[in-house]
């Protein structure tokens, strides 16, 4: 795990997969804040609670920008302290537009033209054009260094299956990331994943690694 | 004036849910729609999150942390539904499947604009989540809140005078003391709570309601 | 089966999924020939070969116009004698600009911006821009009324799978018609599919028909 | 002059492509590479409708309609692979996922252009299948054809005379009389089969050729 982490250098963009309490890669944040480089931008759809996951990155002061969709969950204190000091860049992104935007880079592609947020304050400072009529905002493809996820088994190519709604942001960050580490419950052989139920194809993966039991499963 | 409480407008709510409709519930008040919505129609929950089918919270103890809906709370899944990830859930939403939105909302305009996620308090991080997504691609997009804020003051309104969600989106608010329908002409009047009058209602209303059909 | 495919009418945009022999809607595809409409726009990787799907409703004069990426397969004779008379219209599109379109249709995206064909013939007379220096294609949106796709199992909810790489453009499809009409192997009771391995989600299904057997299935 | 055969230009590619590489073979000739990578090399083959991990031809009778190349050849899967849709397997091409491609060509400019889709034959319908996203996305794109045409024309030229599948996507060519590298100051010759001179191959190349590294 701590191998694994060690690719993440100071000023690198880290996208962290996950939704609420839903297939997070706890170990690999824990495993990054030991790790301990500083000034990371975190693409996240939120921005942890308590002293939990991204909350304690953001306390330990190795953030300089947080990318995210809904930061306000109950006990997001560090977002919120962070915020309010102004100590930390924050790019506030709807949820689809944030997801589809990580899959643009994935897929190769610049930028969409999406109805979203067309006519809010969201879409301020940013390119619209009206298609069939209908306002649309110009959004660009979001990349990263290095994607950590979390999937439930994995093989040695990297082939991963996930647990129920836990996949959220994972396929796609995978995808989008220079390096992409996954987190997994456990590894399987090669061969033994079914190859009609495997979410994210081995050639998003570059490192997997088994969950340590370090941190509660259920945290 | 008669109110209805949140049971009531939660029930409201659930009676215009028709059979077969793949809805999507929003935080809050509008979860509980699914709690009144008669057991012989067969409506699939979806969820921002990645599933479709979203069933009843597990028994105590029988939780998954990674099977939850958008309000972070343990769900289960029902038979026939199915995991998806964000890109192919925001597809859904964004793309016009989705037969029926039910949002909360802190103020609504005549033309159907929708403000519910920031006031104008700037000290706080804002968040947005999945609304705006829901918001243009919905089918119908439903408005379940209260008639007023806890001042008394309308939210229903000419104007929103918080940040919107999105521009001419809402198609019918569901309140405690009416349900309106966004026409192209205004809000029109389609039941009041039994017991008010529209005058009653146009007076804590911040727009011209038009009166519901003859 | 004739049923399900009346719903399609004269003029109509009509998707059919399939990549060479793999995940092609032959059932559908001949259940609508027999049903005859007129003026067709037909969107498919191929164009069909001999007599067999596409090619048949070529054949028989259905068709105003062909959106596709490879209409040259061995045998395209119908798409050939159409094209040289001058009959119909012919839309070439790259495979992988195909299939992002009819994606955004779905997803509910009205362009993106993708760096194939930039520079090529099939970038001539559209939109080109430059992000981070280098070229990219403004692509649109590729709606239809009706899709006509091919899965392996499905439920009454609409719920697919597919078999091996009969996946191909049909998941695609499904989601950017109006209407989407699906030829199944075996249908199964709602509940019997591993909830993991749902690939097309019933809410982009509106109708699931059994395989009669009319059409060999080696075909 | 010396002129490799087919299974001499494929087996010479097979060298280049290394242990743990995803590789992407065109249809025809470069279909062919995969015979000769070596055993112990860990190579994963990737087809655009939707496969990673292609396995040899199945057994005669083993065919399985939906499980085809590219080329629309009968295909097995090997261990580890999986199956996906075409949204997918173009994310993996244009996305840059791929680690090499091996694409054939009527003709390849000193600059890396590539044309490979079509002549100036207008009377047939054109095609291009996933050729053009390949030509982007692949981190090297490696041509492999015959050094001339069958009426002995080149088809290595300063610019090519047939439309383009993409612009300065070459990464290497390989022919049946030598290995090109397309450089920022033109095509170097990596290679010479054994027995030619670069005087020889100049010769039937329409562009300046760069000499071999000292």
């Amino acid at each position: 795990m701590a191998e694994a982490i060690s690719v993440v250098k100071d000023g690198d963009v880290v996208m962290i997969g996950g939704f609420g309490s839903s297939g997070i890669p706890l170990e690999l944040i824990e495993a990054l804040r030991r790790h301990g480089p500083k000034d990371l931008t975190i693409i996240s759809n939120n921005a942890g609670v308590a002293e939990e996951g991204i909350a304690s990155l953001l306390r330990d002061g190795m953030v300089r920008k947080v990318v995210c969709s809904f930061p306000r969950s109950r006990g997001s204190v560090w977002l919120q302290r962070r915020f309010r000091e102004g100590s930390i860049e924050f790019e506030l992104v709807p949820q689809g537009t944030l997801g589809e935007r990580i899959r643009a880079a994935g897929a190769g592609l610049a930028a969409f033209y999406t109805p979203t947020a067309y006519g809010t304050r969201l879409a301020e400072g940013k390119e619209t054009r009206l298609f069939n009529g209908r306002g649309y905002v110009m959004e660009t493809a979001l990349h990263a260094d290095v994607a950590l996820i979390r999937g439930e088994k994995g093989d040695a190519w990297g082939n991963l299956t996930y647990n129920t709604a836990g996949r959220n942001f994972n396929p796609s960050m995978a995808m989008a990331a220079r390096i992409t580490i996954a987190e997994v419950k456990q590894i399987v052989e090669v061969g033994d994943l079914d190859p009609e139920s495997v979410v994210t194809p081995g050639i998003f993966v570059d490192t997997v690694v088994l969950q340590e039991g370090l941190i509660n499963a259920t945290a | 004036m008669q109110r209805l409480d949140t049971e009531g407008m939660a029930r409201r709510v659930a009676q215009d849910i028709p059979d077969g409709a793949y809805v999507n519930l929003g935080i809050g008040m509008p979860t509980q729609v699914a709690n009144y919505v008669s057991g012989d129609r067969h409506v699939i929950y979806h969820s921002e999150n990645g599933i479709l089918g979203v069933g009843p919270a597990p028994a105590p103890g029988e939780e998954n942390p990674d099977l939850i809906n958008a309000g972070k709370q343990f769900v289960t899944l029902l038979p026939g539904g199915c995991y998806f990830d964000n890109a192919d859930s925001f597809a859904m939403m964004r793309g016009g499947h989705l037969d029926i939105a039910v949002l909360g909302a802190f103020q609504v305009s005549s033309t159907g604009d929708l403000a519910s996620w920031a006031t104008n308090d700037l000290s706080e991080p804002p968040a947005v989540g999945g609304a705006m997504d829901l918001a243009v691609g919905a089918r119908r997009l439903y408005v379940l809140m209260k008639h007023c804020t806890r001042d008394g003051e309308p939210k229903i309104l000419t104007e929103c005078e918080y940040p919107l969600t999105g521009k001419g989106v809402v198609d019918r608010i569901y309140t405690d003391l009416a349900v309106l329908e966004v026409t192209p002409r205004g809000l029109q009047v389609l039941e009041l709570v039994a017991g008010n009058t529209l005058a009653e209602v146009q007076a804590v209303t911040g727009t011209r309601l038009l009166p519901p059909p003859a």
